[in-house]
C-alpha cells in the first residue's frame, strides 16, 4: 500500500535568497519518479493542514535520494527551512504526471520562470538532442550552473537586468530567433501563456507545467483545476493540476484567468 | 477484551454497516484513489461525492484555502452527473465489502427527484441529500436553511426513490433543530450534520479573496466544535440515526460525536492530510471501547 | 515611508481612534492586568467585559475549554455591575489616552437600559451593545438572532443614553445581514462582529460534556474565516463602521478584516496566548503599510 | 514590562510512569516565585492555544533555575515531554499567590495528592518547625526522597497498598491520628474536600491550593473559577483560581461540586 513517508532530510541549505535545496533519502521514491512530478510534504505544525506540493527538481535512483527546491513565501516553507539536516518531514509521492519525453526531437527548448525552474531540471538530464534552456527570473538566478553541467545551453534573462538579458524570457527567446521541434515549460502562468501564444504561432508543440492550490494532491477534493478544452475543441472541462497533470499540452489549456 | 469481542454494528436508515466509519462526501471520491492507502473493506460505507442529474462544470479556481486548522472549499459540485457515476462508480464500489451511500445535489426539485429515481434501481444502499451546499447558487443552501423548503424537497425526493433517505443539514442556521424536525416530517429516514460552514480568506497581496468564488465551504478540525454541539442538538430532539461528521480526524473525535449522539461518524477533510484517517479512526474507536470495556457503542451513544 | 508617515486614524459611530486596535469584550478585563505587559496608551480603544446593571455571578466551572486552534467558554457574563465599573474602571481606564468602549449585556430590555442610562455621563466614548452572548440564558442570544427584536433592544437603548452606540452581533444566525440591518434601523451608529459560535466539546474519559454549561463561546484563529467572511457580507450592506472580531492574532489577520470593510480591529482570544497581541496586531498592521506603501488604512478598507 | 519567556530547559527526565521532572533556567523568575504558585507553560503546536498552569515544585534563587513535575495527561503535557534538553520552552510567570506560610505555626502538616504533591515540596523547605508530610497516591510515590531532605516526617499512603498504607490519605492521617497547627494541602478535589471537613472537625486551619481549567493565568478570563464564601458567610462569589488562588483557606471554599 502507499503511505505517507517520514523522509530523513540530507540536506537543506539556502541557495538564493529566500530559496532552498533540500535533499531527501527517499525510501524507494526514487526509484518511481519522473521529471516533473511533484510530491506533498506536510506541516509539522497542526494548524496548516494541507500539504506543500512540491516539484521533483533531481532524482538520484543510485542513491535513492531527490532534490527538491523551494521558495519560502508563507508559513509552511518557512517551517521546511528551518528543518534541521537529519531530521524528517513527511512526504508523498511522486504525484502527478510528469513530462512526456518525446525522445526523437532532435531540438529541445525548455523555458522556465522563477520557482518554476527547478523541475525543468531533471528533465533536461532525460532529454535526448540539443537542448537550450530560456530561464527568466526577477533578479537572480538559480541552477544555471547545474542546467550546464548535463550539456544544455543556457540563456538568462532578468527583469531588472542584474544578470544575462535584461526583459523577459520571451522577449531573450524572440530576440536569439529561436525555433525547434517542442518546448517544455514551467513557470507563472502569465509567462506560460505569452510563451503559448508564440509557440502556437510558430507552430511548436509545447508543454507546461500548470500550479494550482490544492487540497489532496491525489485527485480527490478536485480543488486543484484549471480549464482544459475536450478532444474536439467544441467544450471544455475543469482538469485536476494534480492527477491529470500538472503537465499539459499548452494548446489543450484555456489561459483565461 | 479484544478487538473480536466489540460490537461495532450501526443502524443508518434501517442499512445496518459493519462499523460506524464512513466518509464525509466529496472528500473520498468514489474511493478509487484511496484503494492504494487503504482496504476499502473495512470502512463501514463509503459516501461518495455529490451527484446531479447532468454534469456540473463546478466553479472556477482557486477552489482551495487554508484556514487556522481548517480549510475552505469552493468546488462547487463538479461532477460527471449520475448516469457516469453509475456506470462507473457503482460497479467499482461493489467490489468491496462496504456499503454505499450516494450523496445528491440539485438546483431544483425535479433535478433532485431526478438523480434519487435514477439511483432507485441500482444497486446502492442509502442516498444522503445535500441540501445544504454552500457553492451552489441556487438551491442548494437555501434548501438548507428553509424549514419549508426543506420539509418540500425532502418528501419529493422521498416519493421518487425506493432507497432510506439521509437528510444533509447545513450548519449555516440560527437553530438547527428546526431543520432536522422539518426534514424528518418530510420523511427523512436518517440526518447527516454538518456540512461546510460558510468561510472566507483575504490573500492581502493581491488583495484578492483567495477563492475565485470569495467565500467557500469551511471544513477540518476547526469546525469540530459546532459540528458537536448540532449532533448534540439534534439528538436531543430527534430519533431517526445521525451521521455525525465535522472535523472528525481521530477515535476520540469520532467518540465525542457518538457520545454527543451520532450513530455513524464520517471523516471528511483529514481524508487530505492524511489518507489513512479512515482506518485510524477506526482503529482509535476500537482502542477506545477496549480500554473502556466498552462491548457495544449503544454503551456510550448519546450518554452526554 | 516610516512609521511616522502613517496615518492610523479610524473613526467609529463618530468617535476618532488614533488607530484602529481595540480588544475584544471580555478578554482583556478593564485592562487593568494587562497595563503590566503594554502600554495601554498604545491602544486605539479598549473594550471593556460586559458590565450589567447589577453584579451577575456567571456560570459554574468549568468555564474554558479548549478546541483545534480555538476555544469555548461559559463565564456567562460575571460581572460586579455597572456601579462597580464606574467607580473603579473607568478612573483606571482614564489614565491613559485610549478610547473607552463600554460592552454592556442584559437580561430585559430595561435591564440593557438601565446600564445605558448609568453610563451616559460618565466619561467614556462608546457603547458596545451585546446581543449576542450565546452563555446567557434568557435575552442575550435570543436578542441577536431575531430581527426585530436586535431592532427594539437597540432603538430602546439608544433612547436612553447620548453616548453612541455600536451594536454586537452573533454569528450564530442564518442570515447576518438581516440582524445588521435591522439593528441600524434601530438606531445603531456601528457594529461589531462577530460574539462567538456556539461551540461544545466533551471530556470521553469522564463521559461528561467539559465545561459546565454543556455549551459554550467559540472563539479563536478556528472561527476567523467564518467572522471574516461575515464583516464582508455586512460591509458590503451597510454604511456604518464595523469592528471586526474573531480570531485576530496578527496584523496580517487585521489587514484581512479592515480588506473586508473593518474599520476597527479588535483582538481577543489571542491575549489569552500572548498578552502582547494587541501591540503585535497593530505593529504587523503597520509593517504591512510601509511595505505596501499605504499611507492611510483608507485605502485599502472595503477593498474586495 | 512582564513578558512571556523563552527559558532553556536544562532537565526533563521522566521520574515515574507518565510523570517528568523538568529543570528551567529560569531567567530571574526563581528570585520572584513563592511556594504554591504555578507557571504557564506554552505549546509550540498552534492548534493547542491555551497554556498548561503547571506549579512550581522547587526554586533554586542561586543557580536561577526553576524545577517543575509535572504528568503526560494530555496533548501539551506530552508535547512537553519530548522536549529535549538545551531547547527552550515559553513560560510565564510566576503566577497567583502561593500558600501563606504562617511562621509561628510549631506543628505544620502537609497534605499532598497525586500530581497535587509537587509545589508542597518547595512549602516545606521554607516553613519553620515541625513538618509532618501525609502524600496519597494512587499506586507509585514521587518525591518522597525529597521531602526527607528537608527535614519532613514523610506518611505515604497508596491506593494499591503498593506502597506505604493501603487506602486514602485521610483513612492513614486518622489512623495516626494526627494533629497539629496548620495543615497546607494540595491535590484531588474529593481528597482536598473530605480533609478540610476533617480539618474543620479538629479545628486545625487549613490551606488548600485548587485547580481549574484556565484560559489566561493572569486573572483576565474569568474562567478558572471556584466558589469561595463571603467574609460573613451569607453568600459567595466566583472567585479566580489563577489570581485570587490558586490557595485559599478551606474553610472559604464552598465544596459542592
Ligand atoms: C504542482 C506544484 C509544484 C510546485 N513546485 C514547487 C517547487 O518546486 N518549488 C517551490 O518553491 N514551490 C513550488 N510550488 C508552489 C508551492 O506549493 C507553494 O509555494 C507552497 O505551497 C507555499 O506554502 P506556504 O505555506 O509557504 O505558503 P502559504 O501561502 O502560507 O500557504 C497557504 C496555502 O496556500 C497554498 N499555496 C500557496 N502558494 C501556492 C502556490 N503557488 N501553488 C500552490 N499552492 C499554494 C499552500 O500549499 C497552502 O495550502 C508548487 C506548486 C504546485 C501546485
Ligand atoms: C494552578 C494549577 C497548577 C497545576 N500544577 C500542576 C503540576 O504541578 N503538575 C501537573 O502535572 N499538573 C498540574 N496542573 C494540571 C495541568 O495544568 C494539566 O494537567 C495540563 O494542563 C494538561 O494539559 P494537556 O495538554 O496534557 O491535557 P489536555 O487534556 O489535552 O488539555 C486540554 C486543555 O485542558 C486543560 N486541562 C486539562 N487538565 C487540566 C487540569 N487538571 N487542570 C487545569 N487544566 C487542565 C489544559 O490546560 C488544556 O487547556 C495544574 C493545574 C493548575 C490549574
Ligand atoms: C473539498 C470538499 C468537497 C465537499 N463536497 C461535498 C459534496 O459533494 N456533498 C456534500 O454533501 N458535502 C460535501 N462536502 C462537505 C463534507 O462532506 C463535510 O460535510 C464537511 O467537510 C465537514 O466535515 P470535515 O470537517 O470532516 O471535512 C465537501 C467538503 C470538502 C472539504
Ligand atoms: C472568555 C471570553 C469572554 C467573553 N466575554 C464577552 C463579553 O462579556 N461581551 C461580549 O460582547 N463578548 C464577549 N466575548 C466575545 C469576544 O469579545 C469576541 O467577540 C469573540 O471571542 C471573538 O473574537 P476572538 O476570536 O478574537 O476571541 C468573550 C469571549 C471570550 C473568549
Ligand atoms: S488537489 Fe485534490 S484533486 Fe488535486
Ligand atoms: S485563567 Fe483567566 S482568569 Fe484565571
Amino acid at each position: 500500500m502507499r503511505e505517507i513517508k517520514k523522509l530523513i532530510v540530507l540536506e537543506n541549505k539556502l541557495i538564493s535568497s529566500n530559496i532552498y535545496s533540500m535533499v531527501l533519502q527517499s525510501k524507494g521514491l526514487a526509484k518511481i519518479s519522473k521529471p516533473g512530478q511533484f510530491i506533498n510534504l506536510y506541516c509539522r505544525e497542526g494548524s496548516r493542514l494541507l500539504p506543500r506540493p512540491i516539484s521533483i527538481c533531481e532524482i538520484n535512483k543510485l542513491e535513492d535520494t531527490i532534490k527538491l527546491v523551494y521558495a519560502v513565501v508563507g508559513a509552511g516553507t518557512k517551517e521546511f527551512s528551518n528543518i534541521k539536516v537529519g531530521e524528517k518531514i513527511e512526504a508523498l509521492g511522486p504525484l502527478g504526471n510528469g513530462f512526456i519525453i518525446e525522445k526523437d526531437k532532435t531540438k529541445n527548448i525548455i523555458v522556465g520562470g522563477g520557482i518554476g525552474v527547478p523541475p525543468l531540471l531533471e528533465l533536461a538530464k532525460n532529454l535526448n538532442g540539443e537542448i537550450e534552456v530560456y530561464l527568466g527570473f526577477r533578479s537572480k538566478s538559480i541552477l544555471i550552473e547545474d542546467f550546464k553541467k548535463y550539456g544544455a545551453k543556457v540563456h538568462v534573462a532578468t527583469e531588472d537586468g542584474s544578470e544575462g538579458f535584461k526583459g523577459n524570457v520571451l522577449e531573450l527567446m524572440k530576440k536569439n530567433n529561436v525555433n525547434g521541434s517542442i518546448i517544455y515549460s514551467c513557470g507563472p502562468k502569465p509567462m506560460l501563456k505569452a510563451v503559448a501564444k508564440w509557440a502556437k504561432k510558430k507552430n511548436i508543440p509545447m508543454q507546461v507545467s500548470l500550479e494550482e492550490r490544492m487540497a489532496c494532491g491525489i485527485g480527490v477534493c478536485v480543488g486543484c483545476v484549471c480549464k482544459i478544452k475536450d478532444k474536439n475543441q467544441s467544450d471544455w472541462q475543469y482538469k485536476k493540476v494534480c492527477k491529470d497533470g500538472p503537465v499539459f499540452w499548452s494548446d489543450e489549456v484555456i489561459w483565461d484567468e | 477484551m479484544n478487538k473480536d469481542d466489540l460490537d461495532l454494528r450501526v443502524k443508518i436508515a434501517g442499512v445496518e454497516l459493519k462499523n460506524p466509519v464512513t466518509t464525509a462526501s466529496g472528500t473520498f471520491g468514489s474511493g478509487r484513489e484511496f484503494k492504494e492507502f487503504i482496504d476499502l473493506n473495512a470502512l463501514g460505507a463509503v459516501t461518495v461525492k455529490g451527484v446531479s442529474s447532468v454534469p456540473w462544470k463546478g466553479n472556477p479556481a482557486p477552489r482551495i484555502a487554508e484556514t487556522y486548522g481548517g480549510m475552505l472549499n469552493s468546488v462547487g459540485l463538479q461532477n460527471p452527473g449520475v448516469e457516469e457515476f453509475i456506470k462507473n462508480d457503482i460497479p467499482f464500489l461493489r467490489q468491496y465489502d462496504t456499503k454505499i451511500i450516494v450523496n445528491i445535489a440539485g438546483r431544483t426539485i425535479p433535478e433532485y427527484c431526478d438523480v434519487a429515481e435514477k439511483l432507485s434501481n441500482t444497486d446502492i444502499d442509502l442516498i444522503e441529500l445535500n441540501i445544504s451546499c454552500p457553492n451552489v447558487k441556487e438551491g442548494g443552501v437555501a434548501f438548507g436553511t428553509d424549514p419549508k423548503m426543506a420539509e418540500e424537497v425532502t418528501r419529493e425526493v422521498k416519493r421518487h426513490t425506493k432507497k432510506p433517505l439521509i437528510v444533509k443539514l447545513s450548519p449555516n442556521v440560527t437553530d438547527i433543530t428546526n431543520i432536522a424536525k422539518a426534514v424528518i416530517k418530510g420523511g427523512a429516514d436518517g440526518l447527516s450534520l454538518i456540512n461546510t460552514l460558510i468561510g472566507m480568506r483575504i490573500d492581502i497581496n493581491r488583495r484578492k479573496p483567495i477563492l475565485a468564488n470569495v467565500v467557500g465551504g469551511f471544513s477540518g478540525p476547526a469546525i469540530k466544535p459546532v459540528a458537536l454541539r448540532m449532533v448534540y442538538q439534534v439528538a436531543k430532539v430527534v430519533s431517526v440515526p445521525i451521521i455525525g461528521m465535522g472535523g472528525i480526524a481521530t477515535g476520540e473525535d469520532a467518540i465525542e460525536f457518538i457520545m454527543a449522539g451520532a450513530s455513524g461518524v464520517a471523516v471528511g477533510t483529514a481524508n487530505f492530510r492524511n489518507p489513512r484517517a479512515t482506518i485510524d479512526v477506526l482503529n482509535g474507536i476500537k482502542e477506545y471501547m477496549i480500554k473502556n470495556k466498552i462491548k457495544s457503542l449503544k454503551e456510550i451513544r448519546g450518554i452526554i
